[in-house]
C-alpha cells in the first residue's frame, strides 16, 4: 500500500482522524515561518479552524471518488492522504513536492488519493467536479465527487450552473460549501444578501443541509448522508458547513477588518478541541508529540530537498506533440 | 470514398469514435433529438442513446467544466460550442483549467477534450456570431487547434482530436458545413494533428490558407499568371513549421490569406517564423491577406466586402509578385 | 417630438396598445416572407404570442429607462417606439435600419427609446441593465432598468451574478423572465429541475411574481409594482411571465419537438384577442385594417431603399482612435 | 515631480479622475476598505465614499456587465481585476458587448470603460496568476490596450483610459508595483493612448519592450558593445507604427521582447509590420525574443529562467548584431 493510501485508511478511527487535525494545524503553522523565511512564494492560504470539515469528508469517501478543492487546499490534500513532505514541498517549490515544484501552494494534488489539481480560480473546480461524476455515472460505477468551495464564490456564476446541471442531470455529486464568513477581506453580508447559502439549493432542487463545521462528527454524518445519496443515484447534495479560518486570507492578510472577539469567539470552538473529547488525554499527548516531530521533520526534509529540475518545466505540457512544439 | 457534406463527415467522425471508444460522449446545447444547431450531430443521440450524447442547458461554463472534470477521469467528451463566441461566457475552462490540468498533475490526469465549435462569417450572423477567435486559444500552452476546409479534413482531423490525449479545439466554419466532398471514412482518412496539406503545388509563391480561406486561395490562384504552392494549414496550434518553410525555400514567396484582422491574427507568427528562418532566400516580403480590424457587418455587401474574396488575393499576390513589395489592402485611407 | 416618441405615447390606451400587438404580430409575419425572398441573412428570432409582455412594460416605463433584451427583440424594438421600418430595415440590412443595417435582426437599438443593442449571446445582456440601474443610484436620478431574458437563459451564470449583485446593491431593476416553455429545441424541464423560474429569486432575497404573461393588464398591473419598487429604491424585482413563442426558436426551426396539441392551447390565449376584449370591435377593425396597411408600407420602403455604404462599417469602432487603426 | 511607487501612481491616477469627473466610479473585489489586493486604491473608498468605490461580490461577470452598462449611460467606471486571468471568467463583457457596443448603435452610446488588471510572472504566483494575456484583447476591434513600465507611465496611461471614451485594458504587471520613480503629477502628466515612448537612443538596433521587459531591455543594452534605440510600447493596440518605423528605418535592426510566448505574442505583428515596410532597408532579420511555451512554473529557479532577462537579452541582440542571423531560444531542443 501507497504511503498515501495507507494515511488515508489511518481515518478510519477518531483518533487517527484527531491526529490529522492535529497534523494539518502543525503544518500550516510551519508554513508562516517557511515564508518568511523567504521558501514560500506567492500567496498562500490557510485553512487553520477548518480542518474539521477536510477530515471529516476524507474519512467516509473513497481514494476512487473525486475531490475538487481550492487553492486553500492544504487541508485537504492532507486529509486524503498526500504527506506533508509531498505538501510543503510543493509548497516550497521542491522537486519532492506533489506537483513536482511546478505548482505551488494553489495546485496541490494527487491522483490516487482522488485529489484534482486544486483551483486557483474561483469556482472553476465545482463544475469539473461535476465532470468526474458524469464519468462514474457513465461508466456505471458508483464513485461520486465532492466540490469543495467557499462562501465567497456562491455567487459566481459557475457554481449556478452547475448546480442546475448536477440536479438535471442527478449527478453523484457533493457539494460542500465552507462558510467561513468571509470571501477575501469581504465579509459574507457585504457580498450576499442571505446568512445561510444552503437556501439556494432550493430553486435547484437540491437538498441541503447547514451544519457545524467545527464539530467532526456532525461533519462526517451529514457526509454520509449525502454521499449516499450520490452513490444510490439520488442525485447531488449541498451541504453548507458554518467555520472559520483563523488566519488572514492569505499570507499578507492580518485580518484587520473583523470585529473584535468573532476570532476568540470561533477559537472557543476549536474543531481539534472538540474531536478530543471523545479521546483519553494521556493518549493523545504522547500521540500529538509524535505528530509535530513528524512534521518538523517534514520540514527539514523540505528544506534539504532540491528544486525541480529545469527539464520539469518542459514535460507534461502536452501527451504526445511533445511541449506544445 | 463517399461523397458527403461536411456537417455530414462530422457526424460521421462522431459516430465512428462514439462507436469505436465507449468513453467518448457527447455535449452541448440541442445536439441530442435536433442534431445541433448545424446539424452535424444528426441522428447521433437516437443511436448512441441520451447518456453518451447529452443536450445540456444554456450553461457553458457548467458544461465545459463538466467536460473537464469528465476528460481527466476517463472520458473522452466531445463539446459542441454552437458558436465560437459563446466560449467567451467559459473560456476559463478551457485555457485556465483543461490546459494546465496534465502540467499540474504531472501527468497523473490526461485531458482528451474535444471543443468542436462553428467559425467564421459570411452568412449575416452579424458581428457576434461571425468571427473565428482563434486567437484566444492560440496563446495558451497545453492546447492545439485545428480547422478544417473539407469534409475530408473535418472528418480526419476530428477523429485525431478525439483520439488525442490533449485538449483540442476544433473550429468548423460554418459556410462549409454544406460544402460536398469525397471523403475516405475509417482509420486511413484519420489526419494526424500537426500536419499542414499542400493542395496545390507551384513555383511562384507559397500561399497558408485555413479553412475557408484554403478556397479562396485555390480560386485566386486559378488563371494566375503565376503558379503556387497551397497550403491548407489544418491545424493552427502547433502549426506545421516543415511543411510551410520547406515550400516557402522554394518559392521564395510567402501569402497567408485569413479571416481575421492583423493584430492577432495566425498569418504573424508564421510570416515570423518564415523571416527568422528563411532570411536572405526571400524574393519579396512575406504578406499576409487579412480583413479589416472592423466588428463584421451585418449587411450582405459589407459582409461580402469584409471576407478577403478571390478576386482580392489573385489581385494582392499578383502585385506582391509583380512589385516585390506588398501591396496596401483594399480599406487602406478607411481607417 | 420624435417619431419613436410620438409612438411610445401611444401606448397611454388600451387601443393604442392592442394597436401595437397587431402590428408587432404584422410586421413578424412580414418577416418570413422576407426570409424567404432572401432578405433576411442568418437568423432571426419571432416573438409571436409573446406581445403583451414587450408592449405591457413598455406602456408603463419612461423612455429615460433602459432596457436589455434579447436577439428574439422584434416585439420590445417596436414596443418600445422604434418604427417598422427602421426594425425590417435593419432585418433586411438597409441604411435605414436601427443600426444602419451593420447590426442585424439580433442588435436593434434605439437609445432615444431607452433600447440597448439587444443581445446576442444568452444573458449578457442581464448584467449590462444592472450598470445602467447603477448609474441611476450613483447620480441619484430615479431612472430605472429593465432586463429582459428568456427560460433558458436562466441557468446560466451571468444571471445568478445579477440576481446576487442587484439585491446586494438594491439596485433599481426589474428582472423579467419570459418563460415560453422553450429554449431553443429544449423543453425547460429537460434542461432545469422546477417548472418556476421564480422560485431562485428567494435565494438573493428578491420579491418575485409570476404572472400570466398573455394578458397585457396584468402584465402592466405586475410592472408598475415592480417599477414603484425599482424607483423608490427598494431594489429589483424578478417577474417571471408565462408565455409563449407561436413559431420555432428561429426562422430555421418548425418546432416538431412540441407536443401535438400545444399550440393550439396557447393561440386560444392569445395576447391580442384577450386585449381586444375591452374594445369596441367596430372601431379596431377599421384601426387594425389601417396598422397592416401601413406595415405593408414600411416593407415596401425597407424594399425600396439601399444598403449602407461601405463607410458604414468602418464608422463608430472606436471614438477618437478612428476604426480601431 | 513626485517620488512614487507604481501602485501609488495609479491610485493617484484615480483620485484625480474621482475628484475632476463625478462620472467616475471604481468597481472590484476588495478595493474598498482593503485598498485592493495589490494596494492600487489604497484610500480612495474613504475619500470619495462607498457610491464611487464600490467593493463586488466574486462575479466578475456580473460586475463587468454591469460597468459596460453603466459606461453605456453616463458613468466612466474604472474595473479592477485582481489577477488578469480571472477576465477568463467574464470575457464575453469586454471583448463580445463592450466592444461593440459604440458599432451596433451607429455611435449613440459611448463605452468609457477601464479595465485594470495586474499581469506578470516573477513573483511565484504559478500558473493561473502570472500571465500577461493581451492576446485575448488584441484581436478586437474596439478595444484599446495598454501596458505601463513606470509609475510615470501608469499615471499618466491610467488617467487617458479613463478619459477615452472607448474600453480600455490596462495591463499592470504585479512586479512592477513596488518599482518607484518620478511621476509629474496633473494634466501635464497623462499620455496619450496609441503613442510609444523612446526610452534611448541608440545606432545598432532598435527594441521595442512593453511594461517590465522595457527595464530588461534596457539593461541588457548596459555596457553592451552595441547601443539600442529602446522604445516602450505603452500602447499594445493600437501600437505606434510611426514611432517604431521611424527607428527601425534608423537603425535597420528590430528585436521585440516580450513575457510572452511566441504563438500569440504581440511581437509577431510588429515584426510583420516592419518586414513589410521596411523590406530592403534591414540588415538582420526582425526578431522577437519570447518566454518558452510552457505554463509558468512555479519553483523560483524555473520561474526566473522562464522570463526574459537582461543576460539573455544582451545575448540575444549581441549575437543578432554579430551574425545577421536570428539565434536559437535558450530552450531549443528542450520543446
Ligand atoms: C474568478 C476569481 N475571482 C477572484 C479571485 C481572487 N480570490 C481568490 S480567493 C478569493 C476569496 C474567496 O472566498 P471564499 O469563496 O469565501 O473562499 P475562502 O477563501 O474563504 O476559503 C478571491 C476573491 C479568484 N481567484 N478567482
Ligand atoms: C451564451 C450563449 N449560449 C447559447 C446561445 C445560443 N442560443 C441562442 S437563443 C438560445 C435559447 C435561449 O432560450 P431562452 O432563454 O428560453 O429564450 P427564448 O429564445 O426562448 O426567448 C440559445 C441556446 C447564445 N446565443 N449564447
Ligand atoms: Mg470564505
Ligand atoms: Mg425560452
Amino acid at each position: 500500500m501507497s504511503k498515501q493510501l495507507q494515511r488515508r485508511s489511518e481515518l478510519s478511527t477518531d483518533l487517527g482522524r484527531w491526529l490529522r487535525m492535529v497534523e494539518i494545524r502543525a503544518v500550516e503553522e510551519c508554513i508562516q515561518g517557511l515564508y518568511t523565511d523567504g521558501h514560500v512564494r506567492g500567496s498562500t492560504h490557510l485553512a487553520n479552524g477548518q480542518e474539521a470539515i477536510a477530515v471529516g469528508i476524507a474519512s467516509i469517501i473513497r481514494t476512487t471518488d473525486t475531490v475538487t478543492c481550492t487553492y486553500r487546499g492544504h487541508a485537504f490534500a492532507l486529509a486524503l492522504g498526500i504527506s506533508p513532505e509531498a505538501v510543503l514541498g510543493e509548497i516550497c517549490g521542491r522537486a519532492i513536492g506533489c506537483a513536482g515544484g511546478v505548482g505551488g501552494s494553489m495546485h496541490l494534488s494527487d491522483r490516487t488519493v482522488g485529489l484534482m489539481p486544486t483551483f486557483a480560480i474561483v469556482g472553476a473546480g465545482v463544475p469539473v467536479a461535476l465532470g468526474a461524476a458524469l464519468t462514474a455515472q457513465t461508466l456505471g460505477t458508483d464513485d461520486i465527487a465532492v466540490a469543495v468551495f467557499g462562501d465567497g464564490a456562491s455567487n459566481i456564476g459557475a457554481i449556478h450552473e452547475s448546480m442546475n446541471l448536477a440536479s438535471v442531470w442527478k449527478l453523484p455529486v457533493v457539494f460542500v460549501v465552507e462558510n467561513n464568513l468571509y470571501g477575501e477581506y469581504s465579509a459574507l453580508r457585504t457580498t450576499t444578501p442571505t446568512d445561510d447559502l444552503a437556501v439556494r439549493a432550493a430553486g435547484y432542487d437540491i437538498p441541503s443541509l447547514i451544519i457545524d463545521g467545527q464539530d467532526i462528527d456532525v461533519v462526517r454524518a451529514s457526509t454520509i448522508e449525502a454521499v449516499a445519496r450520490a452513490r444510490s443515484g439520488q442525485g447531488p447534495t449541498l451541504i453548507e458547513a458554518k467555520t472559520y479560518r483563523y488566519s488572514g486570507h492569505s499570507r499578507s492578510d492580518p485580518a484587520t477588518y473583523r470585529p473584535d472577539g468573532e476570532l476568540a469567539l470561533w477559537m472557543a470552538r476549536d474543531p481539534i478541541d472538540i474531536a478530543s473529547k471523545a479521546l483519553s488525554s494521556t493518549v493523545i499527548e504522547a500521540r500529538r508529540a509524535a505528530v509535530l516531530r513528524d512534521v518538523q521533520e517534514a520540514v527539514a526534509t523540505v528544506l534539504r530537498s532540491p528544486p525541480p529540475e529545469l527539464s520539469a518545466a518542459f514535460e507534461h505540457v502536452t501527451s504526445t506533440l511533445g511541449p506544445d512544439a | 470514398m463517399t461523397k458527403l457534406r461536411m456537417r455530414q463527415a462530422v457526424v460521421h467522425a462522431l459516430a465512428d469514435e462514439l462507436e469505436c471508444d465507449p468513453t467518448v460522449i457527447l455535449l452541448g446545447e440541442d445536439i441530442g433529438a435536433a442534431g445541433g444547431a448545424f446539424k452535424a450531430t444528426e441522428g447521433l443521440q437516437e443511436r448512441f442513446g441520451e447518456r453518451r450524447v447529452r443536450d445540456t442547458p444554456i450553461s457553458e461554463m457548467g458544461f465545459l467544466g463538466a467536460s473537464v472534470g469528465a476528460a481527466a477521469t476517463g472520458l473522452r467528451p466531445v463539446v459542441e460550442m454552437m458558436f465560437v463566441e459563446f466560449i467567451g461566457v467559459a473560456l476559463d475552462q478551457l485555457t485556465t483549467q483543461a490546459a494546465s490540468f496534465r502540467y499540474l498533475s504531472r501527468g497523473s490526469y490526461a485531458m482528451p477534450l474535444t471543443l468542436r465549435a462553428a467559425v467564421g462569417g459570411g452568412l449575416g450572423f452579424g458581428c457576434q456570431h461571425s468571427q473565428i477567435l482563434d486567437h484566444w486559444f492560440r496563446g495558451t500552452p497545453g492546447i492545439h487547434v485545428v480547422m478544417p476546409s473539407t469534409p475530408q479534413a473535418a472528418y480526419g482531423l476530428l477523429r485525431a482530436a478525439i483520439r488525442s490525449d490533449d485538449p483540442v479545439v476544433v473550429l468548423e466554419h460554418k459556410a462549409l458545413y454544406g460544402e460536398r466532398g469525397e471523403v475516405e471514412l475509417g482509420d486511413a482518412g484519420i489526419i494526424p494533428l500537426g500536419r499542414a496539406a499542400t493542395v496545390t503545388t507551384g513555383t511562384d509563391v507559397t500561399i497558408v490558407g485555413l479553412g475557408r480561406t484554403v478556397h479562396t486561395a485555390v480560386a485566386a490562384a486559378a488563371g494566375a499568371n503565376w503558379t503556387a504552392d497551397i497550403i491548407d494549414l489544418q491545424t493552427i496550434k502547433p502549426w506545421d513549421r516543415a511543411c510551410v518553410l520547406e515550400s516557402v525555400s522554394k518559392t521564395r514567396r510567402l501569402v497567408t490569406v485569413e479571416e481575421n484582422s492583423a493584430p492577432a491574427g495566425w498569418g504573424a507568427d508564421i510570416v515570423d517564423t518564415v523571416v527568422g528562418e528563411l532570411w536572405g532566400n526571400l524574393s519579396a516580403p512575406p504578406h499576409r491577406i487579412t480583413a479589416p480590424h472592423i466588428p463584421i457587418p451585418y449587411a450582405q455587401s459589407l459582409e461580402d466586402r469584409y471576407i478577403p474574396n478571390a478576386i482580392y488575393v489573385h489581385e494582392q499576390v499578383t502585385t506582391l509578385l509583380d512589385t516585390g513589395r506588398r501591396p496596401a489592402p483594399w480599406w487602406e485611407g478607411r481607417v
